[in-house]
């Protein structure tokens, strides 16, 4: 089971919400050998989709080339105080992730 | 295209369904989610073959895309970008890293009512040129920046 | 801002001293841009979060949790106890640093081995997570802010101080190399990478207060006690072991150099 | 420079000072007796390192010349006698080619400077060493990322010829730095077996050729 996100989202003076997330996945390129010379699979995040109030308001590809314990930064319009965002990532093996946020 | 993905991954997102698939042997893992996901664009070597993968025509270079990155990364592991557009009826932003093995990193849908901007951070082989491709109006814009990777530390 | 202004006044210095002054001024720039731009939302917070949650989860033998640690300000108090670690703990006679101590908890509440307490004691790098980086992250985080400040009173601390300079200063192995080649004047680099001077307060808070730190270089959250790791390592000395006494001693010798420094970590570092 | 000389003047005033307090400390009876902590520590040490990979724990057993520096760091100065005689001693290990050529190839000599491997638990016995120049001293200008423990060696050769004094004067410092300078931090390269006569030929073409990166 992967680990938890940190999702910070603040409503910011000009009305606009900024979302920050910082995911625990070891984002493997497939290229790199392991100590004893052996090729470590490839394992990385390839979407992640940000919804608000059931409205997508960032859906992302990723490659292996994003670094490991990955950062995403966005904004949006049309979020308050209290609402909840919710951020859901899915990697090459199938694996998945769901949490969420109260914009802040 | 976005609506299918949404589509797509509303199916995937449940896990029973997606259980049944695995055990009927109906997907291979890693084939599940990865329906959408552009597994051309994600291989190609350069700004052409991407570009080929998105269906898109050679892109024209503008002013109006601007790349945040640092000009020196002290580690190419964590290079930092922030890309924003200023172009018109923006849909989509990607960045690619010129001398990666694959150069695209990283694929922004950007629906109404989100900004033109995507902050993330990736890694780089080598001092490299970073690209900014945006797509806007149906259009294919970018811009570049270089960004120098050093070396460090006593143990090499 | 004030970093900027010291790199520019390096940058000064060098312009003098050197007939590429122009491309270190804008390496030494560059480097301070990058630094900047990875200070906000720093991965640490993933282990931060993932301590806080093992500290309360139940584990080992006697399927306790951590919650009644005494980590020296009495059980379960964990606000301001890295900033006094390593100290003299009578009910194991020893000096400890935090990963000792949490050993001992992990030992007598949770009733595990010490091979089973520090069984991942450092992570991989990938997918093989160490429980004990997390909770040393955590614990420190509780201390972020706080004004370091390890005793020497108790004549063991003294001890522990004593021998922890000298092992600072000890040199070894095929390069000669002792902690003292790298950090014992100011203004010195290698690589890129500002080389504190843990001989001075300034440097040695520099130095303490700013681990454990986020290693982009090799993605995981690194202590006190890797960061010395891997400096024999890199001095070609043995492999010292994990929550040794040496390394006890020569925390505690940078710890009480560093006392009265601002603690700042959990950082984010090369 | 003047900046420069002026600090080690100031540095070199300090220790003075320092090693007539030591001397005053020394003679003053009424002090308890003073703890050996240096046999305590490398007690404590022993104890504490283990063996890995080609990283022994005979590394723990100093030769002379590594006991005197750590004294000599950790505030007792070395006198001045002690230091010539030292400097004698570790000039005396000095082996110079047998044919007399000491410029081998600038090319291999970059990559064994930026090469910091070699000799660490960590790594393959099997691999060569690099001498991981770069770590301490700026060499080339397109090589950026350059450390300031030991000074620029950038135009090396061009400024000041390539001599057969010149050349084995230099062949001598890449061999044992201890040798013109007790306690230098720079590593005895060739004395310790850190590099083969070979790479340290070609470390001297990187200094030396016209052609290296170092003397454009």
């Amino acid at each position: 089971m992967a680990d938890p996100m940190k999702i910070r989202a603040n409503l910011q003076a000009d009305g606009k919400v900024l979302v920050k997330v910082l995911m625990s996945h070891t984002m493997e390129t497939g290229q790199r050998k392991d100590s004893g010379g052996k090729l470590v699979p490839a394992h990385y995040i390839q979407s992640v989709t940000v919804t608000h109030n059931d409205k997508t308001v960032l859906s992302a590809q990723w490659g292996p080339a994003v670094s490991k314990n990955p950062f995403l930064g966005f904004r949006f319009s049309g979020g308050k105080k209290g609402d909840k965002l919710i951020v859901k990532w899915v990697d090459n093996k199938g694996e998945t992730r769901t949490d969420e946020a109260a914009i802040g | 295209m976005n609506e299918q993905r949404r589509l797509v991954l509303k199916a995937g997102s449940s896990l029973s369904l997606l259980a049944l698939a695995y055990s009927s042997g109906l997907l291979r893992p890693g084939a599940a989610f990865a329906a959408d996901w552009n597994k051309a664009a994600f291989e190609g070597k350069n700004l052409d073959e991407v570009m080929k993968a998105f269906g898109g025509s050679a892109p024209a270079e503008s002013k109006a895309i601007e790349i945040t990155a640092p000009d020196i990364a002290e580690n190419g592991a964590v290079v930092p970008v922030t890309i924003e557009s200023k172009l018109d009826k923006t849909e989509s932003i990607a960045l690619l890293v010129e001398k990666n093995p694959s150069a695209l990193s990283a694929q922004f849908d950007i629906p109404a009512g989100t900004d033109p901007y995507a902050m993330v951070r990736v890694k780089m082989g080598q001092t490299s040129n970073l690209i900014a491709l945006v797509k806007a109006g149906g259009k294919y814009f970018f811009a570049t920046k270089e960004v120098k990777v050093t070396l460090g530390g006593c143990g090499g | 801002m004030i970093r900027r202004t010291r790199i520019a006044l390096l940058a000064v210095g060098l312009a003098m001293a050197s007939p590429t002054a122009l491309a270190q001024d804008q390496a030494a720039e560059g480097i301070a841009q990058y630094r900047d731009m990875l200070e906000d939302d720093n991965p640490a917070d993933l282990w931060e979060l993932r301590g806080a949650e093992l500290w309360k989860t139940p584990g080992g033998p006697k399927g306790a949790s951590l919650e009644k640690c005494n980590l020296g300000l009495g059980p379960g108090i964990v606000k301001g106890a890295y900033v006094r670690l390593p100290r003299y703990f009578a009910d194991t006679g020893k000096v400890q640093d935090l990963e000792s101590r949490l050993i001992t908890c992990m030992m007598t509440l949770q009733g595990r081995s010490f091979e089973e307490a520090t069984k991942q004691h450092f992570g991989s790098g990938s997918e093989k997570k160490s429980n004990m980086e997390a909770l040393v992250t955590w614990i420190a985080a509780e201390s972020r802010g706080m004004k370091i400040q390890v005793s020497t009173t108790h004549p063991k601390e003294k001890d522990a101080y004593e021998v922890g300079k000298q092992i600072f200063f000890f040199h070894g192995g095929p390069h000669d190399f002792a902690c003292s080649t790298c950090h014992s004047q100011d203004g010195r680099r290698i690589r890129l990478q500002d080389l504190p001077n843990l001989t001075t307060p300034e440097g040695a808070r520099k130095g303490f207060g700013t681990w454990p730190a986020y290693r982009v270089s090799q993605g995981e959250v690194r202590t006190m006690q890797h960061r010395l790791y891997d400096c024999f390592r890199q001095q070609r000395f043995p492999e010292p072991r994990y929550a040794s006494d040496a390394i006890t001693a020569l925390t505690m010798y940078l710890a009480v150099s560093a006392n009265g420094g601002e603690f700042a970590a959990p950082a984010i570092k090369r | 420079m003047s900046k420069r000389r002026a600090f080690w003047l100031g540095a070199g005033a300090m220790v003075a000072a320092m090693a007539v307090s030591g001397a005053a400390f020394a003679a003053d009876k009424k002090q308890p007796k003073k703890k050996d902590y240096r046999a305590a520590a490398l007690e404590v040490m022993k104890a504490s390192f283990q063996a890995r990979g080609q990283a022994t724990l005979d590394r723990l057993n100093q030769d002379e010349a590594q006991a005197a520096c750590s004294r000599s760091a950790a505030g007792e100065p070395l006198a001045s006698d002690l230091k010539k005689k030292m400097e004698e001693a570790q000039s005396a290990t000095v082996k110079y080619p047998a044919d007399s050529k000491y410029l081998g190839s600038w090319k291999s000599g970059e990559r064994i400077a930026q090469t910091g491997r070699g000799l660490q638990f960590s790594d393959d016995p099997s691999e060569p060493a690099g001498g991981n120049c770069y770590a301490c001293h700026q060499l080339s200008q397109q090589e950026v990322a350059y450390g300031t423990i030991g000074p620029s060696l950038y135009r090396y050769g061009k400024l000041r010829g390539n001599s057969e004094p010149m050349l084995k004067y230099t062949w001598a410092k890449l061999w044992n730095a201890q040798a013109f300078n007790a306690c230098s931090d720079m590593p005895r390269f060739g004395h310790k077996g850190i590099l083969t006569e070979e790479q340290l030929k070609d470390v001297m073409a990187l200094l030396f050729d016209p052609e290296s990166p170092v003397n454009q």
